[in-house]
Formats: structure tokens, C-alpha cells, sequence
């Protein structure tokens, strides 16, 4: 057991907090701490910056653009990323799509995609959860019947993140109907959002934006060579998707950020003439927060360190979970440190109420997401309880 | 010692939810309310005037219905039950429960009258950006011109504070803290509204110079405001009461029809158990909020019981309204469904006046002073 | 609603009040206050005092001692009671078998038993739960077979509280095997504890107490007119059982004189020379305990108002589940007050650790069965989610 | 940065976990041997010295093994396992740590090697009835006479203080909290023992012109106390982690095995979804407690440490030793059942030394200090 990172691991963290905080535009990582909305057009020119530098998918095969790095230093570069409030490349490129893409993709496809994947010259949304199946996906009733050179696509899919921002969209299909199995009975199909059929429509959320969306299929035809991997595969492609890059969700950096944010917002209102920060409970509820963000940060290691050899640490379950509590539980002390000032949220010029507190409570309920998607919390506890505890 | 509304308490909780039926049958109706300027429905206003809600608590002398406390909550757990955005509380608990204690009997007739008829929405200017949660004020000033006063300072957040049309506004003076009046389109008023996440509107006022006039004989006012924070602290948990009820409903029929794996949510245990969870959250802040409005009917002290009630329904609204959308899923967070409308407004409420941890510490200050709590005896039963 | 008691209730309230605190020993009163076992003589003594006046068993029907009260009386004698650390009527006598007795037994067996029950002539000790029955009461498999005039009973009872004292015991026996529905085939049979073949076994219990036994019979013979009521119809009397006083569990009396223990202590308890009492986050904990318990009493009182009709209002089933969180909480308190001094559970003479603070540990050990026992939370979260949500 | 043992720790963990399967093969065992005085079996005690655990930490030099923090630990963790009652924690870390940290090259090389021969139980008799966690002295005074010193007043509670063959005491001092050593069968002490609820042993020990001895060269040793405290605040730490990891392993044995209405407790979702926040508590606690070993052992700050491992275990410790009853039952509250005896003795660990709220204040202190932790930077990484 040793604390303190190898000489060469101290320089390569360095050398990750000063390309963030200096390669990076600065409004960009601006928008990020204050909770604003980014522009489509953020996102591209972060990215790009970071494809730029090879820092945009380090964990891809090093011939598609990898870095053939160590967990932890995997581990590094996304949590000094979202402590340097850079917005992480588009997920559904970069840990998503592209894996699978190089993992289970024809030489074609990868020549075809994963360059542009990378440097975001392709936006990509997923299509997998529908109305009917949300944590059940297996369920899914989107259909794909083959024809001619074509499969024509039919159905319905819900919760498509950024879909409005989407060139390319990868879908699973129903494609064997009669499959014993109803996981065996799934493909990948990737196509334009453009294509002749898909119409989209945005989901209004609790905190007035937009971010998800219903995404209709009515006789989409998508060329058989869209098929990734094989057909009726799709399902195992899902998993290997899905369970790629957990450690990343415990996102340990952004609610440090956030809780320094909180810390420095708590000396900036008064109570009586004093700083909420001197309140003993303030404090208190800070420093609770903060030790169990250390317990996660610390474990979030403990995973990364010991998962040289590739198959999971059994503790990386408890990341999500607690992960998603402490952003909660951030976003929650934000709006609380706020207080009477949090109901300005849509307040704009001619108001005295500060940015970040008209941005605490839409921020706080946006955050009730996050216990939800990508495994909702309950899911999570199904997975500890199964695969850990035996139960 | 009961805890059953009377025939006419009954009468009245089925008249007034028939009314707020019809306003606000489902989300979508309300979602289209709110999207537009003033955040509420006038229609709406002018109905609960018709049905002498806008007067209840108002002394018959001053134009209103001299009901109690009880009659104001029953009203005020309506509106949560379907999250009617109109000012009710903040108008005629707030503004109008200022007046009535405070103004002499020409203000009083003048402006309860108007209240009550529902042709005046007054709110009370109180919360300044830089105070939090006082009884006092700091940065708006009174300074007295001639037979009048001007008023100088920033207000915000204000409920309603663009649209209303009378402004009950506490000031720094000597002495303490005054209350005094400002027309909606006095001189030096620049009012600047904003949509809260709740759907409700908000507003920066900014006084400059702005005349005013004084709301009842002057001098410090601290206790009168104090007293009304505490009875609109009340009437806000039972508006969260009502809320809670809905979201709780809400999210047991959705465990009972809703499929995933194919069976219906309610066959997961942890999940029914987190339901029955709610609704002790539930039982135990209405318990409370119903108490604490017979202690104000008691006459015994309001301000107490109101921290009581604000701890019990803040934790409450915070458990149920998080657990709600958590139950749901994916579509709780949607502005499409209901449940995270309740949700938005539970966290507000617990913004306005003061929230659970601003009432904890409230109760810690004193909890060293006396061995054991009689809820029925003093210094609650009056 | 009306918040004041009437002039009568405050009468009865203050009646109450001085019979308990000046006509119960106040050697045992002290004994309860300061959590120490109770001889068996103290019980008795206790009881009597209470039946002497009428106020052993005000819930009786009248010709058997009753006094006709409403639940609200009831739940004043209850609460003052508590607050004045009385030990109350032996639960297995005065809430148990005695109504059982009253309201199912033969005129015989109800002149033979209830004064004496009522007196504590008899100590009656509880027969139901078996190792392999606990909450799932029904499967249990002690059995009684007639024999001539006798039921001979063989089979196993455990958590049997008290029966170290006890003189008789009722309880439920398997007299059908061949029932379609388990619940069926029961029936109540009461006998003496020294019957021959009942052995009794004490548990000892993780604070070194004890208070529960296993109770073993082996051809024990019961005289056919120790059935209770009719025969397989004991199901139906152990329900009518348990449902009987749901609303005392709530305990609220003697949680609110287990707080105003707690505020004493943290006020002889000195750190860094100043009371424990003004650390801010003690009287904050303080505070928040304080007001569930306002919110958990305010809806015994709901309840007990509104059931004057017979049939328990819903949220009576709030008060078991919270009433035992609260009396948990009580008990960690003081353990946390008393902090290292707690550590000193077992200290006897030539000990400067005050007394409350020795019992702190074991206190909160013992009542880690209050969220246990009469229907454990789960069970209590079970019938809420079902009878009252419809889950 | 790495978090695992290497193959001397690991080849350590199993000899330790050996020995103590042996000695601690079932609860009964274990409930034998502290039925009886001194509360622990004297035999597995010379066994542990036979195996070297009992010089774990000591320089070579002072007749240890020289081992570090991550040793302890191990050794730590393992007695939490099976609750191993012998006062390794009090006699090696505690008492040990003081010496060899202030005793002069002669005290650090004759009680060092008679600790480390198993010959010694030294435990440090610090806590006092009217002080609570302090590193300070306030009850007991020391006084110079003539070449030697002499101690008067009482500590309480002391772990194995009446067992114990020599007492390093505490004692206010002009100029703060100095070190001394009083032999078991000084004249002037009067010691009385008594159980504790988790079956070990503490007493009152009394000092009434003690003759003792000064450990050190004199002088305030409140740090020098500050950081013994500290380092074994981390090595209780380890040992919950133990004791935690095996209530949460009986506990999902018992729901795997235990069948109510017909089916294994493991179909009901409600109780596995808490066993599995159980094991979310432990695995999040474990981290804390082997960092704060690591930071020990990389000379880093092992105060802020202890406190961060204290705050964590101690909340892990409730709720693990709270619900492993809980999902047990009845069965879990009887004393000839294991799982009770978990939570009994986690509760004892959590009052030895400061819980909880008192880390946490400790840490709430301090964190406006900076912006925010990196675990592996400063102060931490030394």
C-alpha cells in the first residue's frame, strides 16, 4: 500500500490540470461552473480542443486514437477534466458508440466513424430506451424488418439525451421477434437523424430545459452495412456499452467542484451581518458532505488500482450510487446556502439575486436525474445485493 | 380537544376544491396557466372572491367573512392539492393580515374591502437580497416628507411583486422596522418580474424616493411582522400538506400500474416500503400544521408552533418530494407529468420564510429552557 | 377542531397525574426512571396499587373493572402514566388475555380468571412465537392432542417475556393438521407454568438481561375447559389480541421522559468546562428529536379522537413504526450523551460514572427490540403500504 | 498510489487470521472467555507475542519487528473480525505508541520488549469522569517529590486498566499534560474493575500520592498525546471494519438461510436493498480507515486523518451495527447469538476516543481553511 502518486503519475496530473485550465476556452468552463446550458457549438470546440491534444478518447484502441493507459491514469485525466469544469467529451461518442464501434464494428465502419467520432464531427445520440422499457430495456418494441438491402425501421424511443443535437443516432432493434430468449432477439443499427422517417420531439423538464427527447420511426430504411456486429448481437453490445467506464460516473471531481463552490457562496451571504459560513450547522453539513466525497473519491481509487487486470473491483457498484447521492446532496446544500434568494431561478437583468443562486434550484432539480439514469440507484442496489452479497 | 373540522368546515373544503376542480383538472390545464404573465388565473381570482375566500380571515367590520385560522387552511391545503398558483396566501394571509392587525380602520376597510371583493392583489415587500429569513428590515429606508414618506431601497424576492397592485412594504426607521404602503404606480417604483421554477412569478422591486404611506399609528413593527411571517408560515404547510397528499397519491397509482419486467411496480417491496415511508412523513406534518393552526385559533403562541410546523413540513416536503420523482423514474422529471411540478413547488415553499434547518436551530436556541413539550398546554393552549 | 381539553379531561388529566405520582412506591417509579430491572414484587405491587383505585384495566368491560372511558381518557391514563414512570399493568394480563377472556371466554373461566388477572394474582406470560414462527405466526407447529378430558400439548414456544414469573401461560396450539388454511387449525389453551412437562428456558439478551425465555412442553396435560372459546378458532382471538391498544405502542410518555432525562445530563455532562448542553449541534439533535416526538404524540391524539367509532383510524399505524424509531432515538442520545462514560456499562461501587450514564449502553442495546417485537417495521411498513396505499 | 497488500502483509493477514480462527472459532468461544476475568484469554495473548504482533510497531532496536501502520492495521482488522478481546489496541498502539514515542533509549527498551514479550500489558490511563476526548489532563495532577513525582486523582474509564501491569498516566502538569509510568502494584492505587457491555474490561483507577515515574524528559506531551490518540483512532477504525465486515456477512447468511411465510428472507427486496446500503456504508468506511493508514505510514497529517477515518466509521458503525439486528430479528438481540455482540462492541469502539459528531465538529472547524481535499496532496501525503 502506498498514498502518494509515482513521480511520473505526479507530472502526467500536472501536465492533465494544465492543459485543462489553460488549452481549454475559458467561457466554456465558465458556463460549466455556473450551470448554464452549453451550446451544441460548446461542446464541439471542447472537444476538438481535447481531440486535438489525443485527450479526447485515451481509452480507445491507441490505433483509433487510445492511450494505452493505466485505470488510474484514466482516473486522473476525468477527475482533474471536471474539476477544471471541462465538459467531458460527448459520452455518447466517446464512451459509448465509439467502443463498440472498435470493439465489434467491420474495418469499414471504423475507418468510416471512429476519426469523426473522436473529434466530434459526428454527433451521436442512443436510441434504447422506450416508453414500454425503460430499466426492463429488453423489452423494447422498436422493430427492424429486413428488406431487401434494407432494414426498415418502425417504433419509438424515449430519453434520446441531446437528440436535438444529433447527426447520427445507434439504436437497438427488435430484428427476431420469435427469439426464445427477448435479449436474443436485438440488433445495433446506427443511421442519420436526417433519415427519411425520424422525427423528434423534445421533452419539457422540471427545470424548464431541454434535454431529452422522443425520438419516432415510421418505415425508416437503414442500409444493411449499418448493421454493427451481428444480427440479434445487439444486446450483448448493449451491456459491453453500458458497463464501459463506470468508474467515470461516480464524477467525484464536479461535486468537489461543486461543494468549493458551495464553501465560497456560504462566505458571500450574510446572516445578521455574518457569513452563513460561520453558521456551526453550515459548517457542519459541509463537512459532512465533504468526508463522505473524500470516502468516494478514495474508494473511486481503490477501484481504479486494483482493476488493472480489466474485470471490475467489486466495490465500482457502490460509485454510482453514492456518486449520484453527493451530487444530489451538492446540488441540495447549494440551493439550501441560497435560501430565500434560491426562488429567483428565471430571474435576469434588472434582479439583485446573484447568478448562481438564480441557478441553484433548477440546477437541484435537474440533479434528481441523476439517480435515475445510467442505472437507476435501485438498480444499482439490485446489483450489490445479487452480485456482491449473493442475495 | 378534536381534530375534526365541523359541517361547515366540511362545506366549505368540498366548495372550494369543486372550484380549484374546475380551474386546474389536470396538469396540462395548469401548465398553460402559468406560462403566462401574471403566473396565475384571474378568472380564477375573481371566482375565490365570489366564494369570500379572498376575505375569510377578515374582520366582517373590514368587508371579510371573520373566519379562523382552521377556514384559511382548509383553502390553503386545497391549493396544494392541485398547486393553484393564484396569491391566496400571499395576499390575503400575508399582505392582508398585515393590514388587519396593523392599519387603522380607514385602511383597513379601504384595503381588505378591496381584497376581499378581489379587485386588489397587495403582497408583502419584505425579503431583501442581502437579509435572510428576518422579521426586520435593512436595506429599504422610510424617511418622512412633509406629511408622507418616501421610501429607498431594493425588495427581492417579491411573490406576485410586479402584478400586485398594492404594496405592503417594511422599512428601516428609526426605532426598528416600519410598514407602510405603495400604490402599484407610485412614483420611483421600478418593478422588474422574473417566472420562479414553480411556475409563479417574482419580482425585484426598487424604491427610489418612492412615496409612501404609513400602515397604521408607525413605530417599530417587528412583532406584528413576526406574527404574520408565522401565520403565513402556517398556512404554507398546509399548502404543502395538500401537495404532499397529491404527490403521494400520485405515486402509489403509478407503483400500481405501471409495468416493468412484467409485473406492476408495487410487487418491488423496497419500493412500497419507501411509499409507506411517505405517508408517515405525511401523517406526522399534517398532525403538526393542524395543530398549529388551533394554536393560533387558541390564541396561544403562534410564533412557537409555526417553527414546529415549518421543521415537521419542510423535512416532510423534502422526503416526499424527492422520494416522489425517485419512485416515478425517468418521467418524474419531466414538466409533462405532474409529480415534479409538486416537487418544484414543496422546495419553494420551503424557501419562502424560512426552511427546516432556519427552524431547527429556531428550536435549539430555546430547547434548554423547559423539560418537556405539553402540546395542548402552555404557552400553546393561550 | 379544538386544541384545549375540556374542563373534565383537564380534571381527569390532573386526577391522573397526582394518583400516579403520589400513590405508586416511588422506590420503583425511580427504578423505571433510571432503566434498572424491575423485581417481579415491584410489578405486583405496581399493579395492585393501580387496581386498588380502578386503574388497572379501564379498558375491561365494566362488570369486570372497566371504566367506560374514551380512547382519549385512555390514552391521558396511558401517557401520565408513563411521564410518571409508572410501571404499567402487566401488558400479558390487562391487554392480552384478560380481553380475550372478557370477550370470548365462558362465564366460568371469566369469574375464575379476570379479578385475578386484574390483580396480578395470576402472572400471565404470552405462548406464540416459536423458533420457526415469528413474524409468519401461523406456521407454528406446537400441537394438542385430545386425550379423554385433556388437550396433550408437546412442542416449543420462545421469546416468552417474563416467564420466569409467570403462574400461567395462554397460549396457541395446532389442534387441526388436516386444516386447508393453516390459520384454521389453531386454538388458545390456557395452564399453570408448573404443569408437569413445561420447561422454561431464559434467553439472555445482548444488554446481560433477562427477559425472554424458550418455554418447552413435553405431554403436557390441559383439562378440556382451558380451551378458550371455541376449538381452531385461536387465530381469531390472537388477533383480536394484537389489534387490542395499538394506539399505546407510541410510547410517547415515556420517550418525552426519556428527552427530558437526556436535557438534564447534557447539562451535568462538562466539555472543556462548559456544559454539553450549549454545544449547538447536542441541543440542535435535541430539538429535532423533540419535535418528532410533538409530531408523533399530535397523532396518537389524532388517532385516539377519531377512533371513538371502534374501528382504528388509518394513520394509527404510524404510531407503532415511528414510536419505536423514537424511543430508538431516545436511547442513542443519552448513549451519546453519556459518551466515554458509557463505556462503563457493568461499573458497581468505586465508580465515578453516575448511574444513568452505566445504563446508557445496555438501554440502547435492549431497546433495539422495540422496532422488533408487537409486529416488527417491516411488518408495520407492510400493512401501511397495503391497507392504507393499496400497494 | 496503490491500496493493495503485498505478499509479506498478505502472508501476515493469514498467520493473524490463523491464529484467531483457532483461539475465536464461534461466538461461544469467544463468550467463555470474557465471562471470566481479566476478560480475555492470557494464552492467545502469549501467542500473539510468539508470533511478534505484540512488537508489530516498535523499532528493532527497542525489541520490536519495526513493522508499520499497515501491519497494525492488518492486525487491527482481524481482531475486529471474530472480536477478539485482548487489549492489543490498548497495550501495542496506545501505551506502546507513547513510550516508544517519548520514552527515554531505557524505558522505550524495558517496556517495549516486555510488551513485545508478552510479559507487559501497559494500557494508558487518560479518559477521565469529567473530561470527554480531550489529549489533555485535568483530574489527575502530578507533583514533583524529590528525584521522583507523585500522582493524585481518578481516571475513568480505563480499558484493562485494573489487569494492566503498568499504567501510562496522564496528569496535569505546570505548563500543560505530561507523561508518566505507575507499576500495577504501586502504593497509593486503588483500581476497580468492571465489565463492559461488549464483554471487555475497564475500571476506575485511583491515584492518591501514586509514586510514579516520568515518562520521557518531561515537558508538555500534549501533541505527542494528540497524535497516540490519533493513530489509535485509525487502528479502531480497522478494527470495526472487521467487525462490520462480518456482521454484514452473517447478516446475508441469515437472510439467505432464514424462512419466514414460506420463502429465504432474500426474496423480500425491502432487506436486501438495505444489506446492500450496508455494504455501500463498509466498503465506503474501509477506504478511509487503509488511507489514514497510508498517511500515517507516509509521515502525512495523522490527525485531520484519524478524523476523517473516525467520522466515517463511526457513521458506518451505527448503521451497520443497527440494521444487522434489525434484518436478524429477534435472534439478533440475544446475547448467545453473534451479531449483537458486533454492534455491542461497534458502539464501544465508537466511544472510545471521540464519535462521530465529535470528529465531525472537529472537521467543521477547519473547513473554511481551504477550498477542497486532495487526499493524496497536502497535508496528507507528508
Amino acid at each position: 500500500m502506498r498514498l502518494q502518486l509515482s513521480p511520473e503519475l505526479e507530472a502526467f496530473r500536472e501536465e492533465m490540470r494544465t492543459f485543462f485550465t489553460t488549452q481549454v476556452p475559458q467561457e466554456i468552463r465558465d458556463h460549466v461552473a455556473a450551470h448554464r446550458e452549453l451550446e451544441k457549438d460548446d461542446y464541439i470546440r471542447a472537444q476538438r480542443a481535447l481531440n486535438a491534444a489525443g485527450l479526447a478518447v485515451p481509452h480507445w484502441p491507441v490505433e483509433w486514437g487510445g492511450k494505452d493507459w493505466t485505470p488510474l491514469q484514466r482516473h486522473i485525466w476525468r477527475e482533474e477534466m471536471q474539476l477544471a469544469c471541462v465538459p467531458e467529451p460527448l459520452a455518447f461518442n466517446t464512451s459509448m458508440i465509439g467502443p463498440v464501434l472498435a470493439a465489434f464494428g467491420n474495418q469499414e465502419q471504423k475507418e468510416r466513424f471512429l476519426a469523426k467520432t473522436a473529434n466530434l464531427d459526428i454527433w451521436w445520440c442512443q436510441g434504447f430506451s422506450e416508453p414500454d422499457a425503460g430499466s426492463d430495456l429488453a423489452s423494447l418494441r422498436t422493430t427492424a424488418v429486413r428488406d431487401g438491402d434494407d432494414w426498415v425501421v418502425n417504433g419509438q424511443k424515449t430519453w434520446t439525451t441531446l437528440g436535438q443535437y444529433a447527426d447520427w443516432i445507434f439504436c437497438l432493434v427488435r430484428t427476431d421477434p420469435g427469439a426464445e430468449k427477448k435479449q436474443r432477439g436485438i440488433s445495433m443499427l446506427v443511421f442519420p437523424m436526417d433519415s427519411p422517417g425520424v422525427t423528434l420531439r423534445p421533452i419539457e423538464l422540471i427545470d424548464g430545459g431541454f434535454e431529452v427527447n422522443e425520438v419516432f420511426f415510421e418505415d425508416v430504411r437503414v442500409p444493411a452495412e449499418n448493421l454493427i456486429g451481428e444480427e440479434n448481437r445487439g444486446w450483448d453490445y448493449a451491456k459491453f456499452l453500458l458497463g464501459n467506464e463506470r468508474v467515470g460516473i461516480a464524477r467525484v471531481g464536479a461535486s468537489k467542484r461543486m461543494l468549493a463552490q458551495a464553501k465560497q457562496h456560504a462566505q458571500e451571504i450574510t446572516v445578521d451581518g455574518r457569513p452563513l459560513a460561520d453558521d456551526p450547522f453550515m459548517a457542519r453539513r459541509i463537512a459532512e458532505i465533504e468526508n463522505e466525497l473524500v470516502a468516494l473519491e478514495l474508494t473511486a481509487l481503490r477501484v481504479v488500482a486494483n482493476s488493472a487486470d480489466g474485470k471490475p473491483h467489486p466495490a465500482s457498484s457502490v460509485l454510482k450510487l453514492r456518486g449520484s447521492e453527493l451530487q444530489q446532496a451538492a446540488t441540495e446544500l447549494m440551493l439550501d446556502i441560497a435560501g430565500p434568494l434560491s426562488l429567483a431561478s428565471f430571474a435576469d437583468g434588472g434582479s439583485d439575486v446573484p447568478d448562481w443562486a438564480r441557478a441553484a434550484t433548477p440546477h437541484y432539480l435537474n440533479y434528481r436525474k441523476v439517480s435515475i439514469y445510467g442505472g437507476s440507484n435501485e438498480v444499482q442496489r439490485t446489483i450489490i445485493a445479487g452480485s456482491i452479497l449473493g442475495l | 380537544m378534536n381534530f375534526d373540522y365541523d359541517s361547515e368546515q366540511n362545506d366549505l373544503r368540498e366548495a372550494v376544491r369543486g372550484l380549484l376542480a374546475r380551474a386546474y383538472s389536470d396538469s396540462e390545464q395548469r401548465r398553460g396557466v402559468v406560462k403566462a404573465d401574471p403566473g396565475f388565473d384571474e378568472k380564477t381570482w375573481s371566482r375565490l372572491a365570489e366564494m369570500g375566500l379572498l376575505g375569510l380571515p377578515f374582520a366582517e367590520d373590514d368587508g371579510g367573512m371573520g373566519a379562523g385560522p382552521v377556514e384559511v387552511a382548509i383553502v390553503a391545503e386545497e391549493i396544494g392539492r392541485v398547486l393553484a398558483p393564484e396569491p391566496f396566501i400571499e395576499t390575503v394571509v400575508l399582505a392582508g393580515g398585515l393590514v388587519s392587525a396593523v392599519g387603522t380602520a380607514e385602511q383597513r376597510a379601504e384595503i381588505l374591502g378591496g381584497i376581499s371583493e378581489g379587485s386588489t392583489i397587495a403582497v408583502f415587500a419584505h425579503a431583501e437580497p442581502r437579509t435572510r429569513w428576518a422579521a426586520t428590515a435593512r436595506e429599504v429606508t422610510a424617511t418622512q416628507s412633509g406629511d408622507g414618506w418616501t421610501l429607498t431601497g431594493v425588495k427581492e424576492p417579491v411573490p406576485s411583486g410586479a402584478r400586485a397592485d398594492l404594496l405592503v412594504v417594511s422599512a428601516a426607521v428609526d426605532g426598528g422596522t416600519g410598514l407602510y404602503l405603495v400604490q402599484g404606480d407610485a412614483a420611483g417604483l421600478t418593478r422588474t418580474a422574473y417566472r420562479t421554477h414553480d411556475g409563479t412569478r417574482a419580482a425585484n422591486v426598487r424604491f427610489d424616493g418612492t412615496p409612501a404611506q404609513q400602515l397604521g399609528e408607525g413605530g417599530d413593527q417587528t412583532a406584528a411582522i413576526e406574527r404574520a411571517l408565522a401565520e403565513a408560515r402556517i398556512a404554507y404547510g398546509h399548502e404543502a400538506i395538500g401537495a404532499m397528499d397529491t404527490a403521494l397519491r400520485t405515486t402509489a397509482d403509478y407503483l400500481k400500474t405501471r409495468k416493468q419486467f412484467g409485473v406492476t411496480l408495487n410487487k418491488f417491496q423496497a419500493l412500497t416500503f419507501r411509499a409507506a415511508d411517505m405517508y408517515v412523513s405525511l401523517e406526522l406534518a399534517r398532525s403538526v400544521a393542524l395543530w398549529a393552526s388551533m394554536v393560533q385559533d387558541a390564541g396561544g403562541d403562534v410564533v412557537a408552533a409555526a417553527d414546529r410546523a415549518r421543521l415537521q413540513v419542510s423535512r416532510a416536503g423534502r422526503h416526499i418530494g424527492e422520494e416522489a420523482i425517485q419512485l416515478h423514474g425517468g418521467i418524474g422529471v419531466t414538466a409533462e407529468y405532474s409529480v415534479g411540478h409538486y416537487t418544484s413547488r414543496l422546495i419553494a415553499i420551503d424557501h419562502l420564510l424560512g426552511d427546516g434547518d432556519w427552524a431547527a436551530a429556531r428550536l435549539a436556541a430555546k430547547v434548554a429552557d423547559y423539560e418537556t413539550v405539553d402540546p395542548l398546554g402552555a404557552p400553546y393552549a393561550g
